[in-house]
């Protein structure tokens, strides 16, 4: 039931405590976690560039979309935006539920829209130059499975 | 334009649209009624716009903060954005 | 790549901070948190009991096996015994890879294999007296998804 | 068991099967080929057993700490255990 759009870290142990924090209700908790990754050490910056009147309300609609389709305790969307190092923690969804099921599929749903779907873009610069990142195909074909079961 | 009411619509680009157009937003008076007609009025303004809007298989529309389709009316909007294929998560 | 098995409670932001400690090579991370549910108010205790000699060879070869089957950048399993407050955390389990599918697959089968194939039974006790809890039988059709894959 | 070589096992039982056969462990002098045909000669022993392994259905086993049938062969084993079905996670 939360969104954050920020620039700043987040500390994921804290929020996830804070999710479930005085309840009794929940018996199942899913987090994903984002990172930068720079796997050969070529990464000099990696920038997220966002659209900052489309953000909070698009990352929203996404949650509001989890909670209709399935039973919910509990949700979080942090996404960070501009300037991030190598490893650090880029965004995080989390999840609880009654059962494992419900709480796994929101949080994978919550990530296939979020990477098709949230105005956020990311930009890499090895010492060949910049690039804009690709979207991957898979990601818009990842949203199919969510479409066939409306 | 001409026999066309024109208005002002203020428009966004982001991610490399932004930096082939050369700025972030702009306001700029149009009659078009669709974002598709005014993509075709940018594209005749300058060559940096045909080139951000060489590839509209590339593009990404949003009216007014709402993801919308290239065929999508321009109604009352204030506002329109153009990106290339989000990068989320 | 650890297992643990424990009376004390975890500590989920610190365990999965470790996991990516100094890393650039993952892009994903997954935690799965099992927790002690008590919708109504009336359970009065919770306990695990396992099979000592069993429980953590059981889930070593679960972790192996994940490991197997998809490409982890690390993987840990925390699973408690004994008597556990409503609230309380049970387990927990983590998956570290590039892509967010991995991660997300990786979790799920740990967990599907943990609920029938690891040596723990639960038993609660609430007004009416103690009962043990039945497995669900989703839990053990949940494995089949996995066997198809082989 | 007449006839036959028989050996010392370590049986374990756990949760409910446990709390029916009224102990945790004990070991037992049995020359049985299979798991099954242990419990055969348990069930025939005392009434708690027979109660205790009254559905087989509801019975997991391990030798030597690793999941089996109730037709594998006990072979060298040390430890047979009886358990409900598991509930971790």
């Amino acid at each position: 039931m939360a969104v954050r759009v920020q620039r700043e870290d987040f500390d994921l142990g804290a929020e996830l405590a804070r999710l479930r924090e005085g309840r009794t209700d929940i018996g199942a908790l899913v987090s994903f976690t984002g990172l930068v990754r720079d796997l050969d050490g070529r990464l000099r910056e990696f920038e997220l560039e966002h659209y900052p009147e489309m953000t909070a309300r698009a990352l929203e609609g996404i949650e509001a979309e989890a909670r209709a389709r399935w039973p919910l305790q509990a949700s979080l969307i942090i996404h960070r935006y501009g300037r991030l190092a190598p490893g650090e923690q880029i965004m995080m969804v989390a999840t609880a539920s009654a059962h494992r099921q419900a709480a796994f599929e929101a949080a994978e749903f919550l990530m296939d829209y979020l990477k098709s779907r949230a105005p956020f873009w990311k930009k890499e610069t090895t010492p060949e130059g910049a690039h804009w990142v690709d979207a991957r195909e898979e990601d818009e074909a990842a949203l199919e499975r969510w479409e066939e079961r409306r | 334009m001409t026999g066309t009411t024109t208005r002002a619509l203020d428009l966004r680009y982001f991610a490399w649209l932004r930096e082939r157009i050369g700025e972030g937003g702009e306001t700029v008076e149009t009659g078009a009624p669709t974002v598709r007609a005014l993509v075709e009025e940018l594209r005749e303004r300058e060559e940096r716009y045909a080139l951000a809007f060489s590839d509209l298989r590339a593009v990404r529309v949003a009216v007014d903060q709402e993801l919308a389709d290239l065929d999508a009316p321009i109604g009352n909007a204030r506002e329109v954005a153009f990106f290339p294929p989000m990068t989320g998560g």
